[in-house]
């Protein structure tokens, strides 16, 4: 079977409509995931010892079962309680919770990363634990966690296809439909690859960028 | 009345399934995490240039494309693989292009410092390799190692859209059978989760028996 | 690859789809149902002596024959043109008419994929690659509307949820899927009113027409021995609407 | 007779089975300048550090400028001391650390005006005064808008001193404050030191292993040696006639070592 | 008379913009004892790390016991060295660094035996006879199953000098070898170096800041600043007679710090 330009053209804009979805599923997914991990990453601290047990141990069921099984739950289970979303904002809760359970772990090790001696430092200084939290520790916790997070986004991007499973009309269930419809797999999943590949590469140039933007600075 | 226990064997039987892609593709990972991370350590450039194509390529692309192209575009090159090998070779490759990373920053955090000892003793360049970086790569390399055969193990649902009968696509089966749903994926949201857990619970006992020797080691 | 292969290797590799009756999976994994049935009986007659399934879904089918990963597709796969072109189809095997499974009462009315594409409100799930959702297509029904759902189940689901309208599958699956289900508010239209019955057959790689040959002299054997009535009517198929149509108009029908 | 301004009662500090804190007493009146020398791991750094309230104590008392330190009153119990407490205790002492410890996102004159606007509601602008007038004290009143990573070690060191001394505490808590310098740097922050010592009637505590800066620095020299007193007294006494045998052994092994005493 | 063993002529090196060598020049005679002092960041350090050939250069010639270092003859050139030839030319150098970089993963002795093992193929037998006999000499035979985890930083040290010791030799590099350990361990390292400055004719290369040890030590100490040779002469006449402004100063202002000369 050869590869065949007209078809390539004449499915791009379709294939351009399921890319369009893939990247707003990646940018809402990517907010659920930053918002929920950090709340993730405070309750597991919470001295609380009910709180950040229930809190670790959801977290690691989350990440040790495939995110595929849970899109079906959330999209096929969770009517059966009253819960019921749309395709895409199942997909967008289900795949930034996924992912918030590790920008959780980004964030607590940003936390940690910030040496003791600043906290030590804060102490002496007399500042209360929320000054030392908003005028020490996060100025300094962030930056560093940020490169850490965008590699997080783009793994997250990479399983967008994953949607297609809850019928989200995005880039790889496009070019299933064009394929299954034309009984052509070539080119549409090259497409659909290259699409990918082109997308990792521009953000490993800016994955680079922020790493040298936000290296740790020392003392 | 359903036959609850048959399809439970059955589900198990897609278990089973898993088990293997798991291992098999863990087995891959770790042989291609090693060339390429070295690889990309390389005093040659050509060495260093595939290496690095590898990893970008397979980092880049999504996994799905991977295993579709695996599945659906290579048998046009004349290169027909069983689903099972299909599997194995696109979920290796994909977490191999990921240890590979993990590899060279485990043998880079070893530092100049150890590397300069040996040059000062006078070790050949596989010599220092061999005996005084990875041994003490390895520990380092552990947890992320464990991090990534849980993503594979995770990334094995995947393979169910390509019709390999893992724990997913039996599930979906006896969905279809059936007609229940919370049954069948509740039953692999927990056998995945338990084998998650196994995985980190080896892991950590090999880890602890690695480091035992370099506990309190100062940098 | 042809049949001398197949005989030497002693198995054919057929793709079939997740989908009661036309394929079925036994709570011990064995597969039967309709199509693998008919498959089964006319292989091992040619020499063959055993069927190996793999399930696919339907999009996967022809790819998967033509990239050689399937020696043929029997899976209630229907003849259109397109296909007839894209494979070598056997005499047909399993016929069944199109119908919805819909609320109880059809509250939107919803009697062909005409009306789908009339009444904007309405969403059809199908599965996709499927003929449903090339119908839908067809009647005008815009892409948006359509849903491509993975499986029965889920189709069934989204109706039951209201994330769907209509779902659409042949007769004889929409029944089987709602004696699963026992569910008092939805019930069938069927047959849809303007959709043809399609019929099936084993699909073969063009290049396979000698084996697709072989497979039709044997299938016209038992169908005139009567046993394929036998081996069919039990899942509720007719081996009449069957034996009434050839290929040759099935492939020609649409157009 | 003035009364102490710190009294340490039968102070006992463990980590998990490690006692590193026996039952240590001692007393500092206001103003003193206290020198604590001895081995590593005798404890020195844990007594500043709970001074500061950076760690807690396992048992004993300890009062400062008149008030119980870890515990408060309520009602007629004393009762652990809440955060509210420790925040009050806290703006009597200031410290200084091993490793400096600035902000490194913040500029110099950020460093050093960030607690008391924040701790004392002072005006920027008055904050910046005070804060330039240290710098100048401390000879770094040019480098106000560097940021840390711009500094030397001594730079650092002698920023972080004006820093703690921005809060103007009563008390000076100092832990090896030039044991992370190069030897050139050691210096510039022992001159600040000790005009700092002369100038000002602040209580300091001091822990060196510089014993000839313990010397000219300190009224009182504490020897100790795994979480006890071994020995006291004016640094002349300590240095030349040190009466206990441990004292003896580890000024004889710092000299072999080529310091000065 | 005889040649010298260690010849640098000319010897420029460059890090990006930053020269840091600038044509340096130097003998070392067979036996001799050097010390380098010298301010921070003079070069001190790169003029070992070029020697032991941990960097490039940027420009001039070295000859080590009669070869060129960091060139080799090819017919009649003299092209740029390649892996064999530094090889070869490493076994008549061994180097000790300041944070002594033991192998955290082996024991003790297989610390002292792995290179004898490996790359002059001596048996264990041998090497580990060797090795007690080294661990003996700088006292530390009875640690020889620990894992450097376990020791002191001064143990630690000896430990690394024992392990350069193992290869033989000729020339013996040490880079500020106790400004990583405690004061007060700081001394066990020193004695062990100067029985062996004693006791052997390696020629020896110290780095050091502690003035005191260099004059007991060398036989010739060299003062470095911004990666030229200021002055240099016999110990007695560089510390109490130093002819060069700027040798007066460091050595004025490392006095002040504390350190003894
Ligand atoms: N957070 C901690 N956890 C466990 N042990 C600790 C901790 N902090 C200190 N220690 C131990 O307490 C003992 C006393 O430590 P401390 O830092 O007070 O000694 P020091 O006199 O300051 O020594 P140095 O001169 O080395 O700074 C040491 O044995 C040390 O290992
Ligand atoms: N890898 C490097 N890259 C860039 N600059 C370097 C590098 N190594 C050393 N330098 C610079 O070279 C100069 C000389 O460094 P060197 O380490 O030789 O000094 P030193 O005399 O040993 O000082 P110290 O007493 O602090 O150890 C310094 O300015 C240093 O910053
Ligand atoms: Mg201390
Ligand atoms: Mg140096």
């Amino acid at each position: 079977m050869e590869w065949d330009w007209d078809f390539v053209w004449q499915i791009m804009p379709t294939l351009l409509e399921g890319f369009k979805i893939t990247i707003l599923a990646t940018i809402l997914g990517a907010a659920v995931a930053a918002v929920i991990g950090l709340a993730l990453a405070i309750a597991r601290r919470s001295p609380i010892a009910a709180v950040s047990r229930t809190v670790g141990f959801v977290s690691e069921f989350i990440r040790g079962t495939p995110l595929l099984v849970q899109l079906y739950f959330i999209f096929y289970v969770l009517p059966d309680i009253g819960i019921r979303l749309s395709p895409l904002v199942a997909g967008v809760i289900g795949i930034g919770v996924h992912y918030a359970t590790y920008t959780a772990e980004v964030y607590r090790a940003g936390i940690e990363n910030v040496p003791r001696g600043q906290w030590e430092a804060a102490r002496a200084a007399n500042l209360t634990t929320r000054q030392a939290w908003i005028h020490v520790i996060l100025p300094q916790a962030l930056p560093p966690m940020i490169p850490a997070l965008a590699n997080y986004f783009i793994a997250m991007f990479k399983e967008t296809p994953l949607l297609s499973a809850i019928t989200v009309l995005e880039l790889m269930n496009q070019a299933k439909s064009i394929a299954n419809s034309n009984y052509r797999y070539i080119e549409p999943m090259t497409l659909v690859g290259v699409f990918f590949l082109a997308v990792s590469l521009v953000s490993v140039v800016g994955l680079c960028w922020l790493e040298e933007r936000y290296a740790r600075m020392d003392d | 009345m359903i036959d609850w226990s048959g399809y439970l064997s059955l589900i198990l039987e897609g278990a089973l399934v898993t088990l293997q892609l798991t291992i098999m593709g863990s087995a891959l990972a770790l042989v291609m995490a090693f060339l390429a991370g070295l690889g990309r350590l390389s005093r040659f450039f050509v060495v260093r240039a595939l290496a690095t194509t590898y990893i970008e390529f397979f980092r880049g692309t999504s996994i799905f494309v991977q295993l579709f192209w695996v599945y659906f575009v290579l048998p046009f090159a004349g290169l027909t693989l069983t689903p099972l090998q299909a599997g194995v070779l696109a979920l290796g490759l994909n977490v191999g292009a990921y240890g590979a990373e993990v590899v060279r920053g485990a043998v880079k955090a070893i530092g100049r410092e150890q590397g300069e000892a040996c040059i000062a003793l006078n070790l050949s360049r596989y010599q220092r390799l061999r005996h005084v970086i990875l041994p003490q790569a390895l520990p380092l390399m552990l947890p992320t190692f464990c991090n990534n055969a849980i993503e594979l193990l995770k990334g094995t649902a995947v393979v169910s859209l390509i019709s390999l009968t893992d724990l997913t696509f039996q599930a979906q089966v006896v969905r279809a059978q059936t007609g229940n749903t919370l049954v069948p994926f509740t039953t692999i949201l927990i056998l995945y989760f338990v084998m998650a857990w196994a995985i980190s619970t080896a892991m950590r006992w090999l880890e602890r028996r690695m480091t035992r020797s370099l506990d309190g080691v100062r940098t | 690859a042809d049949l001398e292969e197949l005989k030497e290797q002693g198995f054919a590799r057929i793709a079939i789809a997740n989908e009661p009756p036309y394929t079925a999976v036994g709570a011990d994994g064995k597969v039967s149902g309709a199509a693998p049935d008919v498959a089964r009986v006319i292989f091992e007659r040619l020499g063959v002596k055993e069927v190996v399934a793999s399930i696919s879904e339907y999009g996967a089918m022809i790819p998967g024959l033509q990239a050689g990963r399937h020696d043929a597709i029997t899976a209630g796969l229907f003849m259109k043109p397109e296909r007839c072109n894209a494979v070598a189809y056997s005499e047909p095997i399993l016929c069944d008419a199109e119908a919805f499974a819909v609320k109880k009462g059809n509250p939107l009315k919803l009697t062909s994929y005409k009306d789908i594409a009339d009444n904007t409100n309405a969403k059809i799930g199908a599965p996709g690659g499927g003929t449903e959702e090339k119908l839908a297509l067809q009647a005008g029904v815009p892409r948006d509307r359509v849903i491509v759902v993975p499986d029965g189940q889920s189709g069934l689901k989204m109706l039951q949820d209201g994330r769907i309208d209509v779902y659409s599958l042949p007769v004889l699956s929409i029944h089987d899927l709602l004696d699963k289900a026992k569910d008092p508010n939805l019930e069938v239209v069927a047959p849809v009113v303007g959709a043809p019955v399609y019929c099936d057959g084993a699909a073969f790689r063009k290049q396979d027409v000698a084996l697709r040959d072989a497979f039709d002299v044997e299938l016209k054997k038992l169908k005139d021995s009567g046993e394929f009535a036998k081996l069919i009517e039990p899942y509720g198929f007719s081996a009449k609407a069957a034996m009434s149509t050839t290929r040759d108009k099935q492939c020609a029908a649409a157009q | 007779m003035p009364s102490p301004i710190i009294r340490i009662d039968n102070i006992v500090k463990r980590f998990g089975p490690l006692t590193v804190l026996d039952g240590l007493s001692m007393d500092v009146m206001p103003g003193e300048k206290l020198a604590l020398i001895g081995p590593s791991g005798s404890g020195k750094t844990t007594i500043l550090r709970i001074l500061m309230t950076l760690e807690s104590i396992s048992g004993g008392h300890i009062e400062v400028d008149g008030e119980q330190l870890y515990h408060m009153k309520k009602g007629a119990d004393l009762v652990p001391a809440d955060e509210h407490h420790l925040h009050r205790m806290r703006k009597k002492i200031g410290m200084v650390f091993q490793h400096f410890n600035l902000f490194p996102h913040k500029c110099v004159l950020d460093n050093i005006t960030l607690a008391p606007m924040l701790t004392q509601g002072v005006a920027r602008s008055d904050a910046e005064k005070r804060a330039m007038e240290l710098l100048d004290m401390v000879g770094m009143a040019d480098k106000a808008k560097s940021v840390p990573a711009q500094l030397s070690g001594g730079q650092k060191q002698r920023v972080a001193i004006a820093r703690a001394l921005a809060l103007s505490p009563k008390i000076m808590l100092f832990d090896e404050v030039t044991s992370a310098l190069d030897p050139e740097l050691v210096e510039e922050v022992l001159s600040v030191m000790k005009r700092l010592a002369a100038e000002t009637d602040m209580t300091m505590l001091l822990v060196t292993h510089e014993m000839g800066f313990a010397h000219d620095f300190a009224d009182r020299v504490l020897f100790f040696d795994r979480g006890k007193i071994v020995e006291e007294g004016r640094p002349e006494e300590i240095f030349s006639n040190p009466r206990q045998e441990r004292t003896q052994t580890f000024l004889r092994k710092i000299i072999a070592a080529g310091h000065r005493v």
